[in-house]
């Protein structure tokens, strides 16, 4: 069977040129880049050009990029490397509300810690208004961190204007760039970051390896402690394939940025003009144009997210749901709740997100076989009948 | 690789694409109904019972994959049973004959048996309530 | 120029096979574990047998097999895990003066967070007395670390008795396993430990992928937080392709661990009988039997190890030093100067780590240039004259 | 990939495998001492000194690639050299003349700067002394 994948925020498959740079790095090129040796130099060389390719992709000088084994870590090591160095200074630290749980969970370990965390709301469409940022920061406060585009429904958040708000109070300013960097254009000076998370796995590069990259003058401890890799910013071995493969990724990525931004904005708005078109009781969550080029998040009405992505699985098609079942807790999406969806309606949502391999078929099978879905457990809903 | 991987066992999968006993009963004579929206999960089990046998049941359900399954077995293994028999059937026995559920989803089991039993409650109290209704009538028609 | 590596003690060539295993987790069934769908279920599926793999080869349960992305995260999981955990209880960690920076670097961190941390000594070849740990245990101890082999002197350490020691004290029992994993026996349950350290690419797997090994009821905080992955001990999109390449190399070096541990050993002790003969005023570091089958060590009175290091890699050969000058440290090899070690003697060590690639040619080929090596660097030492 | 990675340039390369001026000189004019056994770098500097050029130089070291590179180098450098002139060679010019050192190495052209002042602290010194007693011998003949 012919499957269609719509769920690249979860990950993307690694190109075949970004494999076909890693491969010598495992069995040839497989030197430690600490040693002194030939083995070691050729892999330190590898290393050193994917770190400008990087750093390119997001206009930030090579020195400032650290990598990591991938997001998750840049968060945790964003959030408790500030925490920690600047305790001194104050335990008061500002996200939002719909941040990824590699934000949360840390800012909740944080809490644990003794640190102080405002969790800012957002609005309907999950904005977050950099005026409650202004008005959040105490002299108190050592760090802000704002997503730049929200996983789950795409908004893109007001980074610029928020990073001016932390500057004119010199407060350090994260954020979480995963789902935007290689697919919309990404510039750290833009933004007004000190800090910024990327994750390769996400943009067609290899799974474990993501970077964080630090402003000169940021203050913050080392998470990973140990040897003295990434000038001492960042211990352990330093993964040569995976790196290489995200220097290629990146390099890929930047050549095409704005004409495959373009292509998936169009198909995903034909995704949702079909959707709302053909299935009634459905709402699209998150912001309808401040909004990730290849993200579709929906809210089906009296029918569950796992038992429709189920449905969709058996045709095919690969997608993805905020509903608490397709997670170990009971609770649906933080995000969609953050949002003000009802509890019904997050365990109802959808996520389609496009991209490289996707093409205007995929688009017309979901919209073929999505109303079939719905319909099928429409019938066997216990919510339908009391709603009508 | 292998060539099948799946959250769920091949039964479950089987019982969530072709769910049996699907809909509502009219005039039931128990109905169960659990779960609630912010679990994400909502049962409603309808039976109707003959000479205390359980003749048939049918569901309707809100819910994952497992909770679907769950829901489709409970009426399959319930028909046919006497009242007392289906209060005997275990969330661990649905699991079992859906050749097993992840650990994450143990607790739709929980809910298929919860729905069962609030299902075979209902009609306990409603025939209690004929039951003496039907004494009362009795006990009235006697001193009559 | 053909090469001759003998540098297994910093990285291994990933395997062939370990590799051709990998290749179809990057492109085709790429998904995400997390994922309901049937991309993320055969990743999922992917991952679990690796697990059993690893699990099978240190006699644990494949439950308490936590993924990492190396050895030094989970080094830093461990200590900083039960720490954080159990601070409630105490706050004293007993480690010695040998371990990696992993777990050195992590007590300092702790040590500037509350936490008091005893560093047992070595003696002259680099062995810890287990009554030296029986005696710095209080009642406020929660953790003792100490590693099952230096991976810098080959020493083995007297694992089991320690973890009698612990067991009997009830203080948690942690073993950084990097090096010994695949190459000597390890069983938890025989050493006794309730977390044990492994990194993939130093038995012939993928770099950036580890193991933390948790016995179950083992009481410590996630290290990197977020999602729910690693049955919520280890958050991070599960780097698919090296786990399953983790599993693959795992499952060859169990194969003819001690088939290749025989023919190493054997190596080894014809370079340091070899070395020892054709170099005056050279000295074997670590112990001469309880070592590692592929460690060989030795110090060079009167010259300096980088530039015996650079010299021999100009003859291809590939090996390593303690000498200050190959870290961006100004100190030598904090082990060697544990045994005992003058500066000078340890700043003129040099490691050679054996592996599969090597053959009796290799050793020779050392055993030929090195002796050429150290009579030119005597020439012009000042050292030398001196002790004339 | 490239076809040459290496943590020095070529020209610290080709220093390190020939170094130039390696030895002792009898009889010097001044000799430079630097460097200790903890930090892993010892340079032994010896100049002869004619007309208050240096015509000869040669070394001794113990230490690194950089330290063996930048201690050839120094002894190239300084060969003809006024006194004057020599003393104005920083550790900058030495890495440049080597076409750059690793930042953690730079410390090593530190390290040979300091030898060379010190050789020829040594030789000023020692010719002040002899200076002196040449002095001294003149005017004790003057009173004579
Ligand atoms: C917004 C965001 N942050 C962080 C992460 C974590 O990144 P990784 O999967 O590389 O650990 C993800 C993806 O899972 C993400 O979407
Ligand atoms: C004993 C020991 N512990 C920990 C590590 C760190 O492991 P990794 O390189 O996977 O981070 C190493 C190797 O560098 C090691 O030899």
């Amino acid at each position: 069977m012919r499957r269609i994948y719509l769920d690249h925020a979860a990950t993307t498959p690694t190109q075949p040129e970004v494999v076909k740079a890693m491969l010598p790095y495992f069995t040839n090129a497989f030197g430690n880049p600490s040693s002194i040796h030939s083995y070691g130099q050729e892999a330190k060389g590898a290393i050193e050009e994917a770190r400008d390719k990087v750093a390119a992709l997001i206009g930030a000088p090579s020195e400032e990029i650290v990598f990591t084994s991938g997001g998750t870590e840049a968060d945790n090591f964003a959030l408790k490397g500030v925490a920690f160095a600047n305790e001194g200074k104050g335990n008061h630290i500002i996200t939002t509300s719909i941040e990824h749980h590699a934000v949360i969970e840390t800012c909740k370990f944080l809490e644990r810690r003794g640190f102080r965390v405002t969790y800012l709301p957002v609005d309907a469409y999950g904005l977050v208004a950099p005026d409650d940022v202004r008005k959040a920061i105490t002299d108190k406060t050592i760090l802000i961190s704002v997503m730049h585009a929200s996983n789950e429904v795409g908004t893109i958040e007001p980074i610029t204007e928020i990073g001016k708000i932390a500057g004119e109070a010199s407060v350090y300013f994260h954020t979480d760039a995963v789902q935007t960097v290689g697919h919309i254009p990404v510039n750290v000076d833009d933004l007004g970051v000190d800090l910024l998370s990327l994750s390769a796995h996400k943009l067609y590069g290899p799974k474990g390896v993501g970077v964080l990259y630090i402003r000169k003058g940021t203050w913050l401890v080392p998470f990973m402690h140990g040897g003295d890799q990434e000038r001492r910013r960042r211990a352990g071995t330093d993964n040569v394939p995976a790196i290489v493969g995200f220097g290629k990724a990146a390099e890929l990525a930047q050549k095409d940025l704005s004409k495959e931004a373009e292509r998936l904005t169009s198909l995903r708005d034909e995704l949702i003009k079909g959707l709302l078109e053909r299935i009634d009781h459905i709402h699209l969550n998150g912001h309808p144009t401040i909004r990730l080029p290849n993200n579709v998040n929906v809210s089906v009405d009296f029918v569950e997210g796992e038992s429709m992505l189920l449905n969709l699985d058996l045709e095919g098609i690969c997608a993805s749901t905020g509903s608490a079942c397709s997670s170990s807790s009971l609770e649906p999406s933080h995000v969609l709740l953050a949002l003000g969806l009802s509890p019904e309606q997050a365990h109802g949502s959808l996520r389609f997100t496009l991209g490289r391999e996707n093409t205007e078929e995929g688009i017309e099978c979901v919209l073929e076989v999505l109303p079939r879905v719905v319909a099928k457990l429409r019938a066997m809903s216990p919510l339908l009948k009391s709603h009508r | 690789m292998r060539d099948v991987w799946s959250l769920y066992s091949e039964k479950v999968m089987e019982h969530f694409k072709n769910p049996r006993n699907v809909g509502e009963i009219e005039n039931p004579d128990g109905v169960g109904h659990v779960g609630n929206p912010v679990c994400g999960d909502i049962m409603e089990l309808y039976i109707k019972v003959k000479d205390s046998t359980i003749v048939d049941a049918k569901f309707k359900t809100f819910g994952c994959g497992a909770a679907i399954a769950t829901s489709s077995m409970v009426t399959e293994m319930v028909k046919g049973k006497s009242i007392d028999e289906a209060l005997e059937i275990s969330n661990r026995a649905l699991a079992e004959a859906l050749d097993g559920l992840p650990p994450i989803k143990m607790h739709c089991s929980v809910l298929a048996e919860e729905a069962l039993k609030s299902a075979v409650e209902d009609y306990l109290r409603k025939s209690k309530h004929v039951l003496s209704e039907a004494k009362e009538k009795k006990g009235s028609n006697k001193s009559e």
